[in-house]
């Protein structure tokens, strides 16, 4: 991966010191993937340290601190159950800004800023081609446990499936975000019920997207692009571009104000964006349809529910 | 004496062999082993508030391994740490939100306690389960593991959420941020050392006093040894069976009520998996306990150990940006190293005469 | 003497333990076609020796010739491979196995990777018929009663060819009858030219089937003597060092009260019968009832049931002092002043890994004496243990010492340290001497009849005949799970009691209730 | 809840529980083996996740399936080696010894991904192959006969295993050494090599085991067996040390989980009760040892090392 960039000394040629503390693998495809690919789109030059794999909160607040000791310029503390630890350690390094998420807002902390994705947006048109994919009319998803952004992405998901005239979405939460045989064997539970289009959520749908790619099944994806999971049968895929919220916090910071805003990626800032998969050939108007789709809700024409 | 010297030397002997192992895995790595000893070192003891992350880190691994302790000797397999665990977590946490206004003097024993109460019903019921319904108990604790992390994700996700995450949507499976009363006191300023470890300490000291000072230690070890002599002399098998998983499992809830209340979070929140909470302590705390010659005070510094290599992991991945997992193949390394020389090591206690604190048990490593 | 008339001579045999020298230069020659008999107190180093031999141990010094030539043997495979066979005193079946698997484990199978089963059972049923050891090969052996199991042993060794065969107190957990069985088929194996080494302490059975006999004690050989060159007497003399009393004296006493009653007690045994049916009699203060009969006709369901280990199973009732006690478990008839000393001393009566001081107070430890605030009280438990130790001439370097590493005979003399000072006033004593040397059993005895002299109701189980005769005041025999008769111990005759027994005379005597 | 009874879901929910039964059944089975032989392997999850990472490596590297599966057979046959080392030559204790193997391949796998992948790749699953004649029977033969190679070799080891232990000569080593090591030291019965091989079938299986999770999966992600391994080791007790009630459990374990997946699938289980419907194939299990009530007992020998005096 891309996070092997050396993060001793100081950064060359005046480069910002940005560090990630990750919850899951920095290449898993999924929730930590994208902020680590998100951080190396940066238009400036960014001296970039990782720490991946750490859920258990006490070890990221460990290395968050570390990170804020080294001298890091900006900390990113991706995941919502760091928020605890923030409030504890954001106050001993002033001049440091923290970047956390997902979260809606900074608990009041002004060196902290906050980010969230509408994944319900992407998730409303997923579902809404979806259902103009499906000919049995029932859909399948696969859910980790039933929180954070996987809940907002499988509601708008549900919501825009029905509304583009899917009869029946189907909803199995497997119970956790890392069992891979749970989440192929959840797939095909739904491909025995008549599902035969199939969406998922978090790090463990790679066993899902197997199973679909077999099946011959049409498969969404979210967080990150999964189009090389499935090559001929992902349509879309809905990616998290945190470097468009980024790129706001970085430049408040250059202006003297190193945090205390939240902010939000969605489709009209263009940090949400649907990437279609080439690949697959859409049935005529779909895509068009699709664009349309995005386009209302960008222009807030288009009411997703979420 | 020196062969006590000696006898503690030689799995720290296999340590160093373990770490020779580490450095060559780090030079494939294309890190410098000398750099990646001096993060771990640096991370683990580099200073004094790394120091107290060290002995946070060891706290659950102490008192879990104490538990251990406990039921091994009275030949109970306690797998069910994490569950224990977790159920003293939650019920702890249920205390603190429902009594939030306690004074923390108050609040601080009755979540302690709590916890305690907590993981003695998750030991107990495998106890029971074995004593009463020959229910192996190995299983029945692989079986409630599996359960109580669900359990965990219900209450999470469900009854106990954060009414915050119900409003916002974002639906995150963590309780709300816990009264501040119920949190463990800080011992010293600027650190993390809470008073969270000096109780695990003292409860590893307790587990040593039940098991070889007191009367209820006595029944527990000798229907250990031998149930039919234990039973012809009048002492209950079956009550101690299940006694001696409930006193495990509460030393296991008490960690789970540390973790939740000694935590810069000071909440609970779950990944759907046990580990995200617990850190695995329920399975380290047997390798604590198992390393510590299954004494409850030779666990103390056993768990400080793996404390270290824990925190020192962190800082490795930190500075030079290996894996995280290198640092759990070597702690695996580190394990299999030690317990490999405790054959060598049994022999030379063994030709320690029985004198001192140590010598009643340090003789027997067997564990199961 | 020379080569061709001894299978084994061993010379000048040393083995050392740490802190005892098991063996010190010991010789031992044994011909073809005869019983030799060791002889010794528990320790004197009998096992160590035999052991030595089949390759269990190595010698420190000394040399083997077997059949005339000098052989190292470094394991059991290779005493197997020539022609030794040996009976442990602890036997060596594994007990989820069949006979013929049992016997087949090690050996060379025809049909290999499998094992040719029908061929081993063949041959089983052949050395049975052929040795009079009548033994069903298909019967996984946990099924086996101890008497079965040893003919398995037996077996195991013929089934291999054993020219010098090897028992090591083969007798200490037979019934008489099984013994004399026993004793036909060994004189049978010697008479058909086979060396045979037999261990025991009981000097009875030495006499009756020993063609020469060795003593050992303290590591070295006393002498070697035949049974028409000595006396029981001088053998225990031999043995112990001094003169030992074989019958020990009883003075009369008056009885009491009766402290145990057992009514219409009726246990269902392990395999669906019934193991003890309809009993019922009393123990009154003073007196000693022994119980004989041949092992397996309920006197084990009995002891259980009386020391509270089956609570919830037996119909009927049994009271301890006047109080019910039926549904009472064993900590409030100890309570109650119940004392107990099982039949399977390492299992039931001791815990191995716990030191002396610690088994000394198995049952008392959370008395009053012996806690103080909550927490052991050390210093009251070694004192009492210390004072134990020496009342009852317990041989160990310590009360600290792992009661592991004590002989029989000196656990035994533990157990009933602890369980004759809480001064009980109904003793259950279970084979208390069984396995234990002369001077040991002395020992117990005296302490046995002391204790009954200061008014305790004592009932001893026990299937030495000798045992019961001479400690008992009363004797009930046990057949088929019940008391066909109760006999005055005055009077009694071994033959009389031997018949009823074995279930051959009709019960004449008293039925006292 | 009528949807359930309907043929074509019924078939693919005992598919799937087959499916999901196979890696249980083939490390249960080993450790079997082993625990027969008085050996507890509590790294059986370690095992697994090395042989299931290299196996990945093998196909994602060669696209050869069958040197996959072959790949981590050996895995677990070296892992055996370790095991065999740690516990019988040298006597360690086996509870700790194996969550040391657990945690080693644990933080070994994970970072031989990392190093070597990265990101997740899907690769070739196995086929599922028609069982002649069987396959066409109307709708079991869709449930039972149109599996892959993987899963018919682990049911024909349960009948393999059985024979293995209750017929050949090494079974009997391995049955005798278990229950009383002195015993069969005594008749010339190598304890320390019986040991050592069962260890190797034993780790040699989960090895396999560890192959036919990742490649009926197609992908591999750290900790990919999430716990399985320990499964399979409760499972042996749930089994009472017998091939055919190993068998059962596994099958009961894959058809709960199975049926709950199901029943997600349809709305029988709503999403609100998903977590508690988790705990079933657990709770289930203990439920089912408290009814059959079995009072077997452990090879009495079971985690005590031997030595001769
Ligand atoms: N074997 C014993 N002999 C004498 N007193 C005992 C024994 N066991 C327990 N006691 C005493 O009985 C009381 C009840 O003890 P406690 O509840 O701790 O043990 P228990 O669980 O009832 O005993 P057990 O383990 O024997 O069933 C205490 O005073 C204790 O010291
Ligand atoms: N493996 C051993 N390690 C240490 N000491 C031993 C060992 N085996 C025997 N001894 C010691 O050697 C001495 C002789 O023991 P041995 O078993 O030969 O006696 P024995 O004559 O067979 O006694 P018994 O009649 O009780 O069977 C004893 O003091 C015993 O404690
Ligand atoms: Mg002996
Ligand atoms: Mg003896």
């Amino acid at each position: 991966g891309g996070d092997d960039a050396p993060a001793s000394g100081s950064g060359e040629g005046g480069a910002l010191r940005v560090a990630i503390v990750a919850p899951s693998a920095s290449d898993d495809l999924a929730f930590s993937q994208s902020m680590v690919d998100s951080v190396n789109a940066l238009e400036r030059a960014v001296e970039l340290s990782v720490t991946d794999g750490t859920f258990i909160v006490e070890d990221a607040a460990a290395a968050i601190r570390g990170y804020a000791e080294d001298g890091n310029d900006v900390v990113i503390a991706h995941g919502t159950q760091f928020g605890g630890s923030l409030v504890e350690i954001a106050p001993d390094f002033p001049d440091v800004t923290f970047v956390w998420g997902t979260a809606s807002d900074t608990q009041g902390l002004d060196n902290v800023f906050a980010y969230a994705p509408a994944a319900g947006e992407g998730g409303y048109v997923n579902g809404s081609i979806a259902a103009s994919l499906t000919e049995s009319g029932v859909i399948g998803v696969v859910g980790p446990i039933e929180a954070g952004d996987a809940v907002a992405y499988i509601n708008g998901f549900e919501a825009g499936a029905l509304a583009g005239g899917a009869s029946e979405v189907n909803i199995t939460y497997t119970g956790s975000f890392g069992d891979v045989a749970l989440a192929a064997e959840a797939a095909e539970a739904h491909l025995a019920n008549k599902v035969d289009v199939l969406t998922g959520t978090a790090q463990m749908v790679v066993g899902a997207v197997g199973v679909a790619a077999d099946a011959g099944v049409p498969w969404f994806g979210t967080q990150a692009n999964q189009t090389s999971l499935a090559p001929d049968l992902v349509v879309a895929s809905q990616v998290y571009h945190w470097e468009v919220v980024l790129e706001e916090m970085l430049a408040l910071r250059d202006s003297g104000v190193i945090g205390g805003q939240a902010f939000e990626i969605n489709l009209a800032n263009g940090g949400l964006v649907i990437e279609f998969n080439d690949a697959f050939e859409l049935p005529a108007g779909v895509r068009d349809a699709a664009d349309a789709m995005i386009e209302g809700i960008t222009n807030g024409t288009v009411n997703t529910g979420s | 004496m020196l062969k006590a010297v000696l006898g503690a030397l030689v799995p720290l002997l296999a340590a160093v062999v373990a770490f020779a192992f580490g450095a060559i895995m780090l030079l494939a790595l294309g890190a410098s082993p000398l750099e990646g000893l001096n993060a771990m070192l640096d991370g683990a003891f580099g200073s004094g508030s790394r120091l107290a992350a060290t002995a946070v880190k060891a706290t659950p691994l102490i008192l879990v391994g104490a538990g251990i302790t406990i039921a091994f000797r009275t030949s109970v397999i306690n797998i069910g740490g994490e569950s224990q665990i977790i159920a003293g977590a939650l019920l702890s946490t249920v205390v603190a939100l429902t009594l939030p206004d306690l004074p923390a003097f108050i609040l601080v024993p009755l979540v302690l306690l709590a916890g305690a109460a907590g993981g003695a019903v998750l030991g107990a019921i495998p106890g029971a389960l074995k004593a009463y319904a020959s229910v192996n108990e190995i299983l029945s604790t692989i079986m409630l593991n599996l359960v109580m992390v669900q359990f965990m994700n219900f209450l999470l996700r469900g009854p106990l959420i954060d009414p915050f995450e119900l409003e916002a949507g974002t639906r995150i499976p963590q309780t709300q941020r816990l009264s501040d009363n119920a949190a463990l006191p800080t011992l010293i300023d600027g650190t993390r050392l809470h008073i969270g470890v000096p109780v695990a300490i003292i409860a590893a000291v307790a587990a040593y006093l039940i098991l070889w000072r007191t009367p209820t230690g006595f029944r527990l070890r000798a229907v250990g040894h031998s149930p039919e002599a234990a039973r012809a002399a009048g002492i209950s098998v079956k009550r101690n069976v299940t006694l001696a998983m409930a006193l495990s499992g509460s030393l296991a809830g008490i960690a789970g009520s540390i973790l939740v209340f000694g935590s810069e979070g000071q909440r609970m929140v779950t990944d759907g998996s046990a580990a995200g909470f617990t850190g695995s302590a329920g399975f380290n705390g047997i390798v604590a306990a198992l390393f510590g010659g299954l004494h409850p005070l030779w666990t103390i510094p056993s768990a400080m150990l793996f404390g270290a290599l824990l925190t020192g992991a962190t800082q490795l991945q930190r500075v030079l940006q290996v894996p995280a997992a290198l640092a759990v193949a070597l702690n695996g390394i580190v394990v299999i190293f030690v317990i490999s020389s405790t054959p060598v090591r049994g022999w030379l206690q063994r030709s320690l005469a029985d004198s001192g604190l140590f010598s009643r048990s340090s003789n027997r490593v067997e564990a199961d | 003497m020379g080569p061709e008339t001894n299978i084994l001579e061993m010379r000048g045999i040393t083995k050392a333990f740490p802190g005892v020298i098991a063996n010190e230069g010991i010789d031992l020659d044994v011909r073809y076609g005869e019983v030799h008999t060791l002889l010794g107190e528990n320790g004197a180093g009998k096992s160590t020796l035999v052991k030595i031999l089949f390759g269990l141990y190595q010698a420190d010094e000394g040399s083997i010739l077997l059949r005339g030539e000098p052989i190292a043997v470094g394991s059991p495979s290779e005493a197997i491979a020539s022609k030794i066979g040996m009976i442990h005193q602890h036997f060596m079946l594994v007990p989820t196995l069949t006979v013929a698997e049992n016997v087949a484990l090690g050996t060379a199978s025809t049909r290999r990777p499998f094992t040719d089963l029908d061929v081993v059972s063949r041959r089983v049923s052949e050395i049975s018929e052929e040795h009079g050891l009548a033994v069903d090969p298909s019967v996984e052996v946990r099924r086996l009663a101890v008497g079965e199991r040893q003919r398995v042993e037996i077996i195991k060794a013929l089934y291999r060819d054993a020219e010098l065969l090897v028992l090591d107190e083969p007798t200490a957990v037979l019934t008489p009858g099984e013994v004399d069985d026993l004793f036909v088929i060994l004189r049978r194996m010697a008479d058909a030219g086979r060396g045979l080494i037999f261990i025991s302490h009981k000097l009875r059975e030495v006499m009756s089937l020993s063609d020469r006999i060795t003593i050992l004690r303290n590591g070295k050989v006393v002498g070697t003597t035949t049974p028409d060159e000595t006396s029981r007497e001088e053998l225990a003399q031999m043995m112990v060092g001094r003169a030992v009393r074989l019958t020990p004296e009883k003075p009369d006493m008056d009885v009491g009260p009766a402290r145990l009653e057992v009514e219409s007690l009726t246990i269902h045994g392990d395999r669906e019968t019934v193991a003890v049916n309809d009993i019922s009699f009393e123990v009154r203060s003073g007196e000693i009832l022994g119980i004989a009969g041949v092992s397996g006709n309920g006197q084990r369901e009995l002891a259980e049931a009386i020391a509270g280990l089956r609570v919830g199973e037996p119909g009927g009732s049994i009271r301890l002092d006047g109080v019910e006690v039926t549904d009472k478990d064993t900590r409030s008839r100890r309570d109650r002043g119940l004392g107990f000393i099982p039949e399977e001393r390492m299992r039931d009566g001791a815990i191995a890994e716990f030191t002396v001081s610690e088994n000394m107070v198995l049952v008392d430890h959370a008395s009053r004496q012996f806690t103080s605030r909550g927490m052991l009280a050390f210093d009251a438990i070694r004192r009492h243990s210390r004072k134990l130790v020496d009342d009852f001439a317990v041989k160990t370097p310590g009360i600290e010492t792992p009661t592991s590493s004590l002989s029989g005979g000196n656990i035994q003399k533990v157990i009933l340290a602890r369980e004759l000072s809480a001064s009980p006033t109904v003793l259950l004593a279970c084979q208390p001497t069984r396995g234990v040397d002369i001077g040991a059993a002395e020992y117990i005895h005296t302490r046995l009849i002391e204790q009954r002299n200061l008014g305790t109701a004592t009932i001893l189980i026990s299937e030495d005949l000798d045992e019961v005769m001479g400690l008992a005041d009363r004797i009930a025999v046990m057949y088929e799970g019940e008391i066909v008769a109760v006999l005055p111990a005055e009077g009694a005759t071994r033959e009389g009691i031997g018949l009823l027994m074995a279930g051959v005379v009709e019960p004449t005597a008293q039925t006292v209730g | 809840m009528g949807d359930f009874f309907t043929l074509s879901v019924l078939v693919a929910t005992a598919a799937s529980a087959i499916r999901l039964a196979t890696p249980y059944l083939l490390a249960s089975l080993g450790e079997t083996i082993g625990q027969r032989s008085g050996v507890l392997n509590l790294g059986v999850d370690g095992v697994m996740l090395l042989s299931a990472f290299f196996s990945y490596w093998t196909v994602l590297g060669t696209g050869n399936l069958w040197l996959a599966v072959l790949v981590g057979l050996v895995v677990g046959l070296a892992m055996g080696v370790l095991y065999g080392v740690i516990t019988v030559r040298l006597s360690a204790t086996q509870g700790i010894s194996g969550i040391g193997i657990f945690i080693f391949g644990l933080g070994l796998s994970d970072l031989l991904f990392r190093q070597l992948v990265g990101t997740p790749k899907p690769v070739r699953r196995l086929p599922n192959v028609d069982v002649p004649i069987l396959s066409d029977i109307p709708h079991l033969g869709e449930a039972l006969f149109q599996r892959n190679l993987l899963t018919y070799l682990a049911f024909l080891l349960v009948p393999a295993t059985a024979l293995l232990l209750s017929r050949t000569t090494f079974g009997l080593n391995i049955r005798s050494v278990g229950e009383n090591p002195q015993a069969a030291d005594s008749l010339g019965v190598s304890v320390e090599r019986t040991r050592f091989v069962a260890i190797l079938i034993g780790n040699a299986m989960a090895g396999l085991a560890g192959a036919a999770l990742v490649l009926q999966l197609g992908i591999f992600q750290p900790n990919l067996t999430q716990g399985l391994g320990f499964i399979a080791v409760a499972l042996v007790y749930f089994g009472a040390w017998r091939p055919v009630g190993v068998m059962g459990g596994a099958l009961l374990y894959g058809l709960v989980n199975a049926t709950v997946l199901q029943w997600k699938a349809l709305g029988i289980i709503p999403v609100s009760g998903s977590d508690l419907a988790n705990m079933a194939p657990a709770v289930l299990t203990i439920l089912a040892l408290i009814v059959l009530a079995r009072r077997v007992h452990a090879p009495a020998a079971l985690t005590k090392p031997f030595t001769r005096h």
